[in-house]
């Protein structure tokens, strides 16, 4: 599989990303960076990793979402491409309007960074597919601004279509605010875009799939990527 | 002759923090009356932050070389060899005083400044610690202090993108008007990539790199080397604002133009920047430097000479460039959107030669500036020692368990969830063990070689015996690399402590030297790098004489790393050492019955030794399933803090005759371990530990969900770990 | 010439800031607050012919970059 | 009672925020930008009994929380 991860002045969880698709998928992703135009020839799959690009000093993904090489990122994912935004990414997506809503301050007002339950809430997707519907993995968020937050409006339709793809749940599976540890509206961790080649998520699978340096929850998640492109 | 507005008086020196028979010794030194600029550069150059006047002859008694040592102390960072072409660059400084003024940011410069003295050497940075000393929780300031100090941290670290995986919390009265902020950075480079400060070559351009200079911080250095009066918090602008995206940046080029081969000498700047950073690159390589102040960028209009050379605005370098290079080396300044200026040249004068606007604004020998700096053997007087309690005097108000629910739920032994949870400890993939273990361990590249890592000093030791209490704050470094599996290699120090021209505090800086040389040498623990940081008093009251100690330590493989959750029931708990009721400084005579007295528990370095060498062997065979080594809190706390990092309890003994209760399960005895292990192994390790010399006892087993031990009443380890895990939530008033 | 924007949350969003905010002052003993909606300003210095032409380069700033305009308002200044 | 606090850096004090959204103005091609400063504003509802009362206990806010007086100014207007 041909992965492109996007290098933005302050993204630093490009190595983390970029290290779990090589583990699993054999392939390593290029490395492209902000100011460049256009991605390497046949990408299949775009990632805008975590980080504080810019510094997040405006708004958390908002001078990102307007750099060169977002135009790429925006006709690949209307080509129906596979885009994936994570923590800093899945804020730089929302600012660029490729995903609706934002990402608020966290409820509590802190950075946190810890592992978090999610529950898959389908597995009919290209980065779910590995896992079933209701399955609950563990895997750590790193944030201060991660708490999702969209009109009522929104809201409705993403649950209507079902988009919404990850939620923070207890270690059971279910649904309690004690879990929902920034706040999210709905508990929502990870959303997709109509035609669902568009994700974005707060946790970081990326950094659960290793043994030597935890639970391997977040293997699922770039092992379904690999076979959603293999398949393709 | 040399512009000198405003003239030079007494008051003008004296604000200066330079003492009158400094200042006659600079005027001796350059035959003349200086200019401004240059009372400015000296009152930077000279003062105890820089200079080290009141430490360096006592600095010189350690230990600092070994094999291994690639760079001791001396330069931006310590430097060890750990095999396969990599070397581990490390070091710690303090930022107290800042961030006792504006916590956030004082606090977030001060890892800015340590991760810059690790990329300065070539390094990339791998880790962050930080030892953090608060005062009382009762005090109105601390809550907000320890609010701003650790989101600052965590605000620098996180979007740096290094993770911060471990360090040390604390509390204490004595804290009260001057908290402890010690930030350490760990890094690698390749051993044959290392880069300097000496700079070599004449007629060599001088680059300015980072930032633009603005007024930060004018005054910092020297603020750092002042005691604290009641208007201390009228010293305001002085505060310096962190800019982590830019030290993102400056790393990401300063690392590729040494990799391209540009740099022939580099130095960041810290403490009094341009002025410092200077001088060292001339007086490192005996050479001269001459800088021109209208090519600086800066931030603000109209800065004088004065102001430029001591502006200690963040993110900056300064660098001697190939001059064959330098085209390149901008070009990849420009493309991380950095400034990058030509501002001198190195000479052959020995001269540091300041222009500006035409005009000399100073001209002084460069060498002399550091190496005449004033040095003084300070009076000390020799601490009085305490008397060894006898524990059968001091009784028990307390039932074991309910005196264990007291020592865990204090701030001192409390879970410090609270803070690390905001600090990014996961990423970069390689944080094996995870704060709230002995030593933190992280992978080495694709592994299987790992580094541990961890900060410790117990003050309340050091106050009551200086000595012991150095010895100990190495021994317990030592432990925990040790408890890991780790083979201990170096240390940085960060020796805090009040007054030094008060002989009772020289006093306890000497005597605590003393015993970190004594441990380090004993234990092959050489120091590599450190910081200094004196005057830590306020209205004439000092802080707890604190030298906290970072310890490193290599793992060769790290699939034979243990950590200190029990693993299974049924397994033996053992203790590796000797049992014994050492309650003088104890936890639990400080937190049950608010009493700090008697000595410390002294430390048998070679007793250490064989003990901690037993331990690792033993780990390398894999016959212990859990280590965990014993210090504040004692026996017991060591056994709960196994169990609720798993869930699961242990049956306990009861302790041998002749042992007090509480004084068998919470004295502070050094040199002690308590493992776990499956009862097949047991006579290999009895064999192993009589072999060595070394005393092992049987103290339970482990399982079921509670805590016995006979004739007390039983306790949940649901119970404990609520106790460990509430105290600071509710204290800061919010969830982890 | 000098210029403030001032960007604002809508009416409705949440704001747990401000709300953190409120709660805060509340435990200062600061009395009567009964709510704090947090936003930002922006001074701006630009080089521009007049004020028509400033204001217009800056509304199509906050358009841009400055106000995320699912959630915030602005308001642009321009001081002369 | 509703007012307005602003809250600035003082000036000579580095504004990353600001130096970093200068920047990416000019890239988007909005011209004449010289220098931008970022500060907060707070809009609060406050149940005081006169003008006076409610600008004192702001100020008292300001002096408590609202800004960090070693490197923030702040302004209180009470807009009734
Ligand atoms: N400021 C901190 N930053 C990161 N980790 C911390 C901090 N304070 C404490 N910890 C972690 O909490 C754990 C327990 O700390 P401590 O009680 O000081 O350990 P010990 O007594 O074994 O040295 C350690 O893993 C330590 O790294
Ligand atoms: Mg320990």
């Amino acid at each position: 599989m041909k992965s492109a991860v996007i290098v933005f002045p302050g993204s630093n969880r490009e190595g983390d990303v970029a290290r779990a698709i090589a583990l699993i998928s054999g392939d390593r992703p290029e490395m492209v960076w902000h100011a460049d135009t256009s991605l390497p020839a046949g990408t299949d799959l775009v990632v805008l990793p975590g980080g504080f690009s810019y510094g997040d000093y405006l708004r958390c993904g908002a001078i990102a979402a307007r750099a060169p090489i977002m135009r790429a990122v925006r006709e690949h994912a209307e080509r129906g491409g596979l885009v994936l935004g994570i923590c800093n990414g899945f804020q730089i997506l929302c600012e660029a309007g490729l995903l609706p809503g934002v990402l608020m301050r966290n409820a509590r007002l802190k950075f946190m960074c810890r592992e978090v339950f999610l529950r898959i809430e389908r597995s009919d997707t290209p980065w779910t597919r590995r896992y079933n519907a209701g399955d609950v993995i563990k895997v750590p968020v790193a944030h201060g601004e991660g708490n999702y937050e969209a009109d009522e409006e929104t809201i409705a339709r993403l649950e209507g279509d079902g988009r919404v793809l990850f939620r923070y749940t207890s270690p059971e599976g279910e649904l309690d605010p004690e879990w929902n540890y920034n706040g999210a509206r709905n508990a929502i961790a990870g959303i997709l875009s109509e035609k669902r080649n568009v994700l974005g998520l707060m946790p970081h699978p990326e950094n659960h799939v290793d043994p030597v340096v935890g639970p391997v929850d977040g293997r699922g998640f770039f092992e379904s990527i690999a076979a959603t492109l293999k398949a393709a | 002759m040399l512009p000198n507005e405003p003239k030079i008086t007494p008051e003008l020196v004296a604000e200066h923090g330079l003492k009158p028979d400094e200042y006659e010794r600079f005027r001796a030194l350059i035959g003349r009356e200086p200019s401004f600029t240059e009372l400015g550069i000296v009152s930077a150059m000279w003062n105890e932050h820089c200079s080290y006047k009141s430490s360096k002859v006592h600095l010189r008694t350690l230990p600092t070389k070994a094999p291994w040592v690639i760079q001791g102390p001396g330069e931006n960072a310590g430097v060890i060899d750990i095999g396969d072409g990599l070397a581990c660059v490390f070091k710690m400084e303090s930022h107290n005083h800042p961030s006792f003024i504006e916590p956030y940011q004082g606090a977030a410069t001060g890892v800015g400044g340590i991760l810059r003295d690790v990329f300065t050497m070539g390094a990339r940075p791998i880790a962050c610690l930080n030892a953090l000393r608060f005062g009382s929780p009762d005090h109105p300031k601390t809550r907000r202090l320890v609010a701003g100090v650790v989101a600052g941290i965590g605000g620098y670290g996180n979007s740096f993108g290094v993770p911060t995986v471990g360090g040390a919390v604390g509390f204490h009265s004595r804290y009260d008007g001057n908290i402890l902020v010690n930030a350490m950075a760990v890094g690698i480079a390749e051993t044959d990539k290392i880069f300097y400060a000496a700079a070599t070559g004449v007629g060599r351009p001088v680059v300015y790199l980072g930032s633009k200079t603005g007024r930060d911080g004018i005054h910092g250095a020297t603020m750092a080397s002042a005691e604290f009066g009641d208007d201390s918090e009228e010293k305001r602008p002085t505060v310096q604002v962190g800019d982590p995206f830019s030290e993102k940046l400056l790393l990401e080029a300063c690392l590729e133009i040494m990799r391209k081969g540009c740099v022939i000498a580099i130095q960041d700047m810290g403490a009094a920047g341009l002025t410092c950073s200077a001088v060292e690159m001339g007086a490192k390589g005996d050479l001269g430097i001459t800088l021109d102040l209208n090519a600086v960028p800066t931030r603000e209009e109209g800065m004088s000479a004065y102001e430029m050379m001591l502006s200690e605005s963040q993110e900056r370098m300064l660098m001697v460039l190939k001059p064959e290079k330098e085209k390149e080396a901008e070009a990849i300044f420009r493309k991380w959107g950095l400034d990058f200026a030509i501002v001198g040249e190195t000479t052959d004068s020995k001269r540091f030669l300041v222009r500006h606007g035409g005009d000399v604004m100073a001209d002084l020998p460069i060498k002399e500036l550091g190496d005449e700096a004033p040095e003084y053997r300070r009076p000390f007087a020799e601490p009085k020692k305490l008397p060894v309690l006898d524990p059968a005097s001091i009784p028990s108000p307390l039932p074991i368990f309910a005196a264990l629910e007291k020592l865990l739920g204090s701030p001192d032994l409390c879970s410090k969830r609270w803070v690390w949870q905001q600090y990014d400890h996961l990423i970069l993939g390689n944080t094996v063990q995870r704060p709230g273990g002995d030593a933190a361990i992280v992978r080495i590249g694709d592994g299987p070689k790992a580094l541990a890592m961890t900060t410790d000093v117990t003050p309340r030791y050091c106050e009551a015996d200086p000595f012991e209490g150095g010895k100990q704050a190495v021994a317990e470094a030592w432990r925990n690399l040790t408890a890991v599996g780790a083979r201990p290699l170096a240390v940085t120090d960060n020796l805090n402590f009040g007054n030094p021209e008060r002989p009772e505090i020289m006093g306890q800086f000497v005597y605590c030297v003393r015993g970190i040389a004594e441990a380090c040498r004993a234990l092959d623990f050489p120091v590599v790098s450190g910081n200094v940081s004196l005057y830590n008093e306020t209205n004439g009251r000092a802080i707890l004489p604190t030298p906290t100690i970072g310890g490193v330590g290599l793992l060769d493989d790290l699939a034979k790393s243990v950590n200190p959750a029990f693993k299974k029931a049924d397994e033996a708990i053992l203790l590796v050492g000797e049992f014994g009721a050492w309650l003088g400084q104890s936890a639990w005579l400080a937190t049950v019955f608010g009493r700090e007295e008697g000595a410390p528990p002294p430390v048998d370095l070679a007793m250490e030794k064989r003990t901690g060498d037993l331990v690792r062997s033993l780990i390398g065979e894999r016959l212990l399933t859990t280590v965990h080594d014993l210090s504040d809190g004692g026996l017991l706390v060591a056994i709960a803090e196994m169990a609720m990092a798993s869930g699961i309890g242990a049956a306990l003994d009861a302790p041998p005759p002749g042992f007090p209760s509480h004084a068998f399960w919470f004295g502070e005895d050094q040199a002690r371990y308590v493992v776990t292990a499956a009862a097949a192994d047991l006579p290999r390790i009895e064999t192993a530990a009589a072999q060595a010399g070394v005393k092992l006892r049987h103290l339970g087993r482990t399982g079921g969900s509670q805590l016995t031990l006979p004739g007390e009443n039983p306790i949940l380890v649901s119970t404990l770990q609520a106790r460990f895990e509430s105290w600071l939530p509710e204290y800061m008033g919010s969830p982890a | 010439m000098k210029a403030r924007v001032t960007v604002t949350l809508k009416s409705g969003v949440l704001d747990p800031q401000g709300k953190a905010i409120e709660g805060a002052l509340r435990s200062l003993g600061i009395e009567g607050v009964e709510s704090v909606r947090q936003g930002k300003v922006f001074d701006v210095e630009l080089a521009a012919g007049d004020r028509a032409a400033a204001e217009a380069a800056l509304k199509n700033a906050c358009e841009k970059l400055l106000a995320n305009t699912v959630i915030e308002n602005y308001r642009v200044e321009v001081l002369g």
